[in-house]
């Protein structure tokens, strides 16, 4: 089959900034010598080893720097996913003894779930606790899901698809008051690096982030782990990460993860106020623009890059394909754009209607975007929704198609 | 997948789409597809005797969704309707260069729009003719 | 606690890559983009997305050219480790219905020995095949350990400490003769690249490989998975890798496996005969300027770089810290050498002397080793040798000290 | 933990050790350790009176192990018997401006040679001199 030609449009905008992240320049050129002459295993005993032993245990403090954690509670993974993976079997298979019960959210990202349902034909037990139309989880609702043999609760930090933020240190907080042996853990993938986050003010025993999100490269996450925490490893057969991780630890992504959470903390102020003064911008404009479109997510406890719209009559695929071929690049929550053609579980969570949530478009800036792009994104994208709409035989047909 | 595996064809077919919206004077449609699973379309006919004189469509849908209703309008309008009733999914894909491995439930949606519209068509033609349509 | 100053010796002289390899300029080059505009992720519908993909496409085409294997029989991961880890209790868990028994041998890497430890602890039963002196295992042997409910087969294609390689393609045949519906995995992670490997002629259903092995980064690995073999997936949560490895895909670091593998395919017989030349004039040449010295691992059946030796009278780690002083980079399997501070299983496995194998430094040369190179270390290492043993309390008491 | 985080003056007891080889005249000897285990040291003192007049090492071991016995040696020329009696494995490993945690076990090896050097030469004395020696 013959692809596209079509020219590259002439300047491209970024606007998917859940999917990933462009590293920063500095991030980069940190990792460059560790690809070539500090190219040695940080196990290996002899000088080649110590360069990368030493970029390991700093980026080590630079991790634990931007959550509040000492560097000896930071394990490094290949990724948010991963880490997610290593907290819920990890904790899950470490403290069987003490019970078989996990509860966690209907909004959890798939590696939580499906962790979850890969314990369950190990003969665990889950309960999901439901989230309100916001997407936000009743902390009072967690408590009422414990039982007496629940081991590990796991409440996103903030949610991959709408952005809302979680009242993690509520519920940890009333899940440790409740039995103070049961282990908490958030997958804070989503907010690290974008918004404050501090493991004692969350009172968690375990959070997962990834670098990749926050303009580190791809290949490298962590785990934070408090004090006491066991774990049963994911990955089996060496030393490394204290015995939690076992393989060669990817030297030159791990410092860049360092170099990434350094600049997250230092920034973080001026990066909030940025993008959420972008998105703020960008959101008031659309509405105004567009009629008959719905922002999913919380109105104010959200990420501040996060603007998530279900846009009536229209599909999220055709309008994603349209802005890129304008150079617009934004994400979808339709059944069509992804990989798996299944629609959004996070948009069904919270009660969107079915059919407009085939009409939803993600949209998340980061510290990359200007006011420009904001202006071409409020020209662009109006137009786009105003040609698709003239082609569906649903829009404005509410009554017929909507519930 | 990205968009970029759409073929030339479909991103042409997707950007300029021919034949688009309600058609004066149809004589047949055709509804096919839901909403809620996130494709649904209207083709519209208009029937002189045995052939399709003009074709129309209105599409909630993906780009292969749209493409695809785009170019079923255009390769219909003139021919036969039994040439029509014959048209398969495989021929419209082909006409479009191909399409995603994902995406070719796109083109069924088309031919079955298009045999949905002519089996309407034919059902209302016996009608008022005041034959019973054969099952 | 100060640490050294001691200048760097005028010339590095790396001989350690058993732990790990300097990637090649053109896999850097090649990984370059993806840490910079195309840092996009393959799972992105527009058009950031695409690059990425098709990177990733070509990866995997390189990856299975390397092994005579189809692109889409390769999975990605993490590295070797985590190759071995999805191997042995992917395959295990979702061939658990079928029996709960596995065979591999003494001298596996510990990502092995420790993901059937794991499955120990839910119930599977393993039996470890015993080896001869030379680390190599009888086919028989294999084929005598089988059970009714053995649905898995691990041996490693080359020993990562001596180098025996191991007579894989005939354990396969032998057990697939035996019971076809066994799963054969090979740890190929250290024979990849180094010397012809082919799935076909191997006869296996699994087979790991790590690129910073032959001169790729690290932090890229794959999975050979022949065609209907099932695996349970070690990382859940994605549609990536096919289901079967979530997360985000680390794209630079797979572009780069995908680079290493095609330069290891194109030069192959360069390569060998390169390294084994080095390799067998080191040996010759250390043979005799040394005394009391044995070498390791199979005389001819083993990976062209490698020359394990246990020296009478001194102990490894002195050795190694002495050489590195020196400028030249080995390692050692002595315990006090080691993290674990354990001494190494393989050569206790193959009968080595205990007091000897506390002696024991492993070299292992790779392609940008040169003649000078050898003719430093024929001068240094001997110099090494003698120092250390007239320091020795036990260098000539052989009949007080060794068996 | 690389040799690079081996203090310098570890290394330079390592790469120049003092007081190495047996000891002409020694009058005490000490052994500990086991080969197989990686670590085995000699100590060798000659004592005079009640001073420790000169000392040697034999070391089998690790980098650490040499450093320890090198700058043991150091110590305790010149030092009263119960001085060295009382000389403690942290003093030698301060003395080496400290050690990685994996390694305080070789300073604890040297301190025990120079216990049971102490401890043979004792006994030896008691009963060279008639007396029983006082547990
Ligand atoms: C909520 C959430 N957690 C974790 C991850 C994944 O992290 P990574 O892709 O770095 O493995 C994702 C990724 O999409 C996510 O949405
Ligand atoms: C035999 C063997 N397999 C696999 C691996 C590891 O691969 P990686 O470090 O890439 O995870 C090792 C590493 O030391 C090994 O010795």
């Amino acid at each position: 089959m013959a692809t596209t030609q079509t020219p590259a449009p002439p300047r491209r905008i970024y606007m998917d900034h859940a999917a990933t992240a462009r590293p920063l320049p500095e991030v980069v050129a940190a990792m460059l010598p560790y690809l070539a002459e500090e190219y040695g295993s940080p196990q290996s005993f002899h000088r080649q080893g110590s360069g990368p032993a030493h970029a390991l245990k700093r980026a080590r403090e630079q991790v634990g720097g931007l959550i509040g954690a000492p560097a000896s509670q930071i394990t490094f993974t290949s990724g948010g996913i991963e880490a997610n993976n290593l907290a819920v079997k990890g904790a899950a298979l470490a403290y069987e003894r003490r019970g078989k019960h996990i509860v966690t959210t209907e909004v959890e990202h798939y590696s939580v779930h499906h962790s979850v349902k890969f314990l369950e034909k190990l003969g665990f037990e889950t309960t999901l606790v439901k989230v309100d139309g916001y997407g936000r989880v009743d902390p009072q609702a967690v408590v009422d899901a414990l039982r007496d043999d629940t081991i590990l609760v796991s409440v996103q930090l903030a949610n991959q698809e709408v952005g809302t933020l979680q009242p993690v240190a509520e519920v940890a907080r009333l899940v440790k008051a409740h039995n103070k042996q049961i282990i908490v853990h958030t997958d804070a993938t989503y907010a690290v690096g974008q918004i404050p986050v501090d493991v004692a003010t969350l009172g968690v025993d375990l959070l997962s982030l990834t670098a990749h999100r926050f303009y580190g490269p791809k290949g490298a996450g962590a785990l934070y782990a408090g004090k006491g925490v066991r774990l049963t490893p994911l990955i089996h057969g060496g030393v490394q990460e204290n015995g939690k991780r076992a393989g060669t630890e990817n030297v030159p992504a791990i410092v860049g993860l360092g170099v990434a959470a350094e600049r997250a903390a230092a920034e973080m102020e001026a990066r909030v106020e940025k993008v959420r003064g972008l998105r703020d911008r960008l959101e008031r404009g659309l509405l105004e623009r567009i009629e008959n479109v719905q922002v999913n997510g919380h109105p104010s406890e959200r990420l501040p890059g996060y603007l998530d719209l279900s846009i009536e009559g229209i599909e999220g695929e055709g309008t994603l394909v349209r802005l890129d071929l304008d150079g617009i690049a934004v994400a979808s929550g339709s059944a069509c754009a992804s990989m798996a053609l299944k629609g959004s579980p996070v948009l069904h969570a919270i009660g969107v209607d079915e059919v407009l949530a085939q009409g939803s478009i993600l949209i998340t800036l980061g510290i990359d975007n200007t006011d420009a792009d904001i202006d071409d994104a409020l020209e662009e994208i109006p137009k786009v929704v105003a040609t698709l709409r003239a082609m569906s035989p649903i829009y404005g047909k509410r009554k017929h198609y909507f519930r | 997948m990205q968009h970029t595996d759409y073929s030339a064809k479909v991103i042409d077919h997707f950007m300029n789409p021919r034949n688009m919206g309600e058609l004066a004077g149809a004589n047949a449609v055709g509804t096919v597809g839901s909403p809620a699973c996130g494709d649904m379309m209207d083709i519209y006919l208009k029937v002189e005797g045995d052939q399709i004189v003009d074709a129309s469509f209105k599409t909630f849908g993906c780009t292969a969704a749209i493409a695809n209703s785009s170019m079923m309008t255009e390769m219909v309008k003139g021919m036969s309707l039994q040439d029509a009733e014959n048209l398969k999914n495989r021929d419209i894909e082909a006409a479009l260069d191909g399409l995603p491995p994902h995406k070719i439930h796109c083109s069924t949606l088309a031919a079955d729009a298009l045999h949905e519209a002519i089996k309407s068509y034919k059902e209302r033609q016996g009608a008022t003719q005041g034959k019973v349509a054969a099952s």
